[in-house]
């Protein structure tokens, strides 16, 4: 059975959608939903393992080889982001909506779990796919439950939020879907790879650079690239606390794989940075992005809504590792797709703690929060070290790679302006430690620690944030290796 | 023949979209894409002569249908007030 | 590029701005749905212009005919997933623009700002 | 002549999409969304994509609009008048630019030595009475070539009912007794004899039809998801002469997302099948042994009924959903 574990990675969590419409009972559909992703975690690190030994995995569905059929395509590039994705899943998944911060009966539960395994079945299938129209088709699937999930935050600006969501991911998910359709008509093909050897004879046509042109864009509103991410902050402080993890820990990531995807593997960097020169578009942006969401983030008082911004500013931090297209850059790029997933996921899961327990994000009810849940507190403190970059944590290990990269391309500016950005960490991550160690909380103090349900996933992704703050073979190691494969440097 | 037919049937569609622009009245714009769906009906059997595959006629009951089923939303709503009701 | 090959493509570029309009400045909710459909069938229209092939005819085989020419399928393929794409893409939208109008009573941008700022 | 057919529809196309982006009645618009569907599937068959215009006829022109004037039934028809801004504009024009710029160096329409038409898709063509047997190569391909995109495809539509389930509800919850909007009118159409007596002689003929399309789809143009959306359609032709009610009577939510589900595990279940057959996912020679191309035909037959299924049924929700919260308006 170990060959086809390519389509088993994918089909398990989509087998359970179903599934959980049938078993209905809430118990059974959260052990189903539970099981699903654990298998499909395994199956990932099984992947890994196989791919770093023995190299790239071809999989072609209906036993069609490309260009014909559909192919699944495994490196390691792809199983490392699979790992990424499918870890986080295993911790959240069978959370469900988690408790509080969601406007759902108890009878549409089982509807929650099947949305989520969708949004995951969604993005491990563009991460593992080889196959361009396909890559369009699972993009749909995760980001229509995606919008979904969002609408069910408690709050009703949630909705608005949904909506927001789906028009802009629309708008790029039909620009993926334009661009698909210029490259079609000038290489006759939708094999990432096929694609790949084709290019070379038209890639100077006007049609090839549009093409290029709707893709990446596409892709950037969904990876919410500055100044495309205007859906970002709402959709993940107004949805259920659980889903912002979710979405925050891996949705923009998978996000980011494709685009360097399709910039590394289909168009080539000679092309994309030599021809096109899009490192001069890239590092405004993402420096941009950085600096805004920062200071956006500084501005606000309701904590899901910093951690929003925070995002916007480290994507900045995903995209300038790309924009190096270097060695060291695209390693930071990578590892740090890996180490925020776990960061962010695990700080948004300490905001569930807190909602679950007082219902309240917004940061006037933190007061004090610290004394009443120093579990919780202290995980969030420890993510919060994470952002900013402390070391000891894994968000050191990416700022290292990257501020490596500024100063070998001899950009000693982009070395400092990575090293400032960080002090603005500071300031958003201190204004909720003071709120919630400092202030009065004007009432009486009882200790009230989160369930152990919430408790227990948020220190797994905190607790691993730390672990790969020091030990990063199988982190920057393998995000290393990936991105000399990319480069054409390396196996 | 079908050459002509064609045209006689583009020239009836603008009337009936000129219509449906026009309205005034929500009735005038049933009755247009009401008329829309009869004329792409024709329109394709015409075409499918002119092409010289006719067999795909299968679309034109579609198309019937679709239009049936359509022209009654406007008057109808979508059934919900007719539960308990005598 | 002469005004006989390329007319269609120009034409369905102009399609797909008014869908895209519709989509991005219109206020209404349900208008912008609207503008999403018709953005989304532009494409597909786009999609089934590069298919055809001149003289073809549809991709269902004659029996026992011999060079017939016909259109690529696979374009017409990769359109029947987009339209079902975008009718889920509406289904949701419309979904959530009535629960908008059920918590809001509106369905219009600037008085959702409105209700949204008044309301802290 | 066909050409000169085509500038016309184009020409009409764009008359009704311009008055849809001017027109505040929302009804109006909603009414020439439908009329922009029907005449681009009429363009489809021009354009020889008789399944495209299939699907086109009963999503875009059924379903979308539909579902378009089921919410302006809750929303309301007029939209007020539009802000002043010019970012959208911009934006508009920029993405425009870009496309007109991608038409330079494009190979000129119906070219049969454009790329598109000498990679892949010739082979498609030539392969497929060997490979699959059937003459509908649209269908060979949809689902043996690419019948894993056919399983994304049909995930999503499973996606979007789970959505629909979740944001308005299975239409089951909550008051009876209220009029609903423009009940006026209601009251005048239950005196339409004429229509009740077509719609109840006419709803069999209809869901006979969808069977046929479903398995007529290897032949002509057709297949599960177009069958679907015909089934449902005849549930809510039905529905909306009778009430809401009267369908569930028959059909119940629960039965429907019991089909929901159902159509999405056959799917998958052809898929696990063929695994088992010592195949790869979804490669239904494995189906039978001896003779790989019948196996094929199985698998097709399989996952088009399983498609069918899930379509019927989550078109049927999707109306429950929005037919039950109309009740509750």
């Amino acid at each position: 059975m170990s060959e086809h574990l390519p389509v088993l990675q994918v089909v398990i969590p989509l087998l359970c959608a179903p599934l959980a419409l049938l078993v209905r009972r809430e118990a059974a559909v959260r052990t189903l939903a539970f099981a699903a992703a654990a298998a499909s975690f395994a199956i990932s690190v099984a992947l890994l393992v196989s791919v770093l030994a023995d190299g790239p995995i071809s999989y072609p569905l209906g036993g069609w080889y490309p260009p014909l059929g559909i192919e699944y395509r495994v490196d390691t590039l792809s199983a490392f982001v699979l790992c990424v994705v499918s870890g986080v899943a295993a911790v959240l998944l069978p959370l469900g909506p988690g408790r509080g911060g969601h406007g759902l009966p108890s009878g549409r539960l089982h509807w929650f779990y099947a949305a989520l395994l969708l949004a995951q079945a969604g993005l491990l299938g563009v991460t593992i796919t080889g196959d361009l129209f396909n890559v369009f088709v699972f993009l749909e699937i995760s980001s229509l439950a995606s919008y979904v999930l969002v609408g069910l935050g408690s709050d009703r600006r949630a909705l608005r939020a949904a909506f927001t969501y789906l028009v802009m991911g629309t708008i790029g998910g039909t620009f993926v879907l334009i661009g698909i359709g210029f490259a079609y008509q000038m290489t006759g093909t939708l094999n990432l790879d096929d694609l790949a050897q084709r290019l070379p004879e038209v890639r100077h046509k006007s049609t090839m650079l549009a093409a290029f042109a709707f893709l990446s864009v596409g892709v950037s509103l969904k990876l919410a690239v500055f100044p495309l991410h205007q859906w970002l902050p709402n959709a993940y402080a107004y949805a259920p606390p659980v889903v912002s993890a979710f979405l925050a820990a891996t949705a923009t990531k998978v996000a980011y794989y494709l685009l360097a995807r399709l910039v590394f593997t289909v168009f080539g960097v000679a092309y994309v940075f030599g021809e096109l020169g899009l490192g001069w578009l890239l590092f405004p942006l993402s420096l941009a992005a950085i600096f805004a969401g920062a200071l956006a983030a500084i501005r606000q008082t309701d904590v899901k809504k910093l951690l929003a911004y925070s995002s916007v500013s480290q994507i900045g931090y995903l995209t300038l590792g790309l924009s190096f297209a270097s060695l060291s850059g695209l390693t930071g790029g990578l590892v740090h797709l890996f180490n925020h997933a776990l960061t962010k996921g695990g700080l948004f899961l300490a905001v569930a703690c807190v909602v679950a327990r007082s219902g309240s994000s917004r940061l006037d009810d933190w007061r004090g929060i610290g004394r009443r849940m120093p579990w919780t507190m202290a995980a969030f403190v420890a993510g919060g070290l994470g952002l900013i970059g402390v070391p000891g944590t894994a968000g050191f290990v990416s700022k290292w790679y990257l501020v490596q990269a500024a100063l070998e391309a001899g950009r000693a500016e982009l070395a400092l302006g990575i090293l400032a950005s960080s002090l603005l960490a500071v300031v958003y991550v201190w204004r909720v430690v003071e709120t919630a160690y400092f202030r009065d909380p004007g009432g009486p103090e009882t200790r009230a620690e989160a369930p152990l349900s919430l408790l227990g996933p948020t220190w797994v992704l905190i607790g691993a944030s730390l672990y790969f703050g020091v030990f990063t073979e199988w982190s920057a190691g393998v995000a290393s290796k990936a991105a000399a494969m990319l480069l054409g440097v390396g196996p | 023949m079908f050459a002509a037919a064609a045209i006689a049937v583009l020239i009836t569609m603008a009337l009936a979209l000129l219509r449906a622009l026009r309205g005034p009245t929500v009735y005038d714009r049933i009755l247009a894409l009401n008329m829309f769906g009869t004329k792409t009906v024709l329109l394709i059997a015409v075409a499918g002569f002119l092409t010289g595959r006719p067999e795909w006629l299968d679309l034109a009951l579609l198309y019937a249908l679709i239009g049936f089923v359509l022209r009654n939303t406007k008057y109808r709503g979508l059934g919900a007030d007719e539960g308990g009701t005598p | 590029m002469t005004l006989a090959g390329h007319w269609i493509y120009w034409a369905i570029v102009a399609l797909m701005m008014v869908g895209l309009y519709v989509l991005i400045a219109r206020e209404n909710l349900v208008k912008k749905i609207m503008g999403l459909n018709l953005f989304q069938v532009s494409v597909i229209l786009f999609y089934v212009a590069v298919a055809k092939v001149r003289g073809g005819t549809a991709p269902i085989l004659v029996e026992g005919a011999g060079d017939v020419v016909y259109s690529n399928p696979l374009p017409h393929v990769l359109m029947l997933t987009a339209i079902v794409v975008g009718v889920s893409l509406t289904a949701v939208g419309l979904g959530l623009a009535v629960r908008i109008r059920a918590a809001y009573g509106s369905v219009e941008e600037d008085e959702l700002d409105r209700l949204d700022e008044a309301d802290p | 002549m066909i050409p000169l057919i085509s500038a016309a529809l184009f020409a009409f196309l764009l008359a009704v999409a311009v008055a849809v982006a001017r027109t505040r009645d929302l009804f109006a618009a909603a009414m020439l969304t439908g009329i922009f569907s029907l005449l681009s599937a009429g363009l489809f068959t021009l354009l020889d994509a008789v399944d495209v215009a299939f699907t086109e006829a009963a999503v875009g022109a059924g379903i979308s609009t539909l579902l378009i004037l089921g919410t302006l039934s809750l929303t309301g028809s007029p939209e007020a008048p539009p802000r002043r801004s010019w970012a959208p504009l911009g934006v508009v024009a920029l993405a425009g630019g870009a496309l007109l710029y991608a038409t330079l160096d494009m190979p000129a329409f119906g070219d049969p030595g454009a790329p598109a038409h000498l990679h892949v898709a010739p082979e498609y063509l030539a392969d497929t009475p060997e490979d699959i047997g059937i003459p509908n190569v649209v269908t060979a391909v949809l689902a043996s070539y690419r019948g894993y995109d056919t399983l994304g495809e049909l995930v999503v539509i499973l996606a979007a009912g789970v959505g629909v389930l979740l944001l308005v509800g299975s239409g089951d919850g909550g008051g009876g007794g209220e009029r609903a909007l423009g009940s006026e009118s209601h009251v005048r159409m239950r005196e339409k004899l004429v229509l009740r007596v077509v719609a109840r002689r006419l709803v069999p003929f209809v869901l006979l039809f969808a069977l046929y399309v479903q398995f007529h789809g290897d032949y002509g143009p057709g297949g599960g998801f177009q069958a679907g959306v015909v089934f449902a359609a005849g549930l809510i032709l039905y529905g909306m002469i009778f009430g809401v009610d009267e369908v569930r009577r028959v059909v119940g939510p629960r039965a429907v997302e019991v089909g929901i589900a159902a159509g999405v595990l056959l799917f998958i279940g052809v898929g696990v099948a063929s695994l088992l057959g010592g195949a790869n996912f979804l490669d239904y020679s494995a189906l039978d042994p001896h003779d790989p191309a019948h196996g094929r035909h199985l698998g097709i037959l399989g996952i088009e009924l399983g498609v069918g299924v899930t379509v019927a049924s989550v078109m049927t929700a999707i109306y429950y959903g929005f037919a039950g919260r109309s009740r509750r308006a």
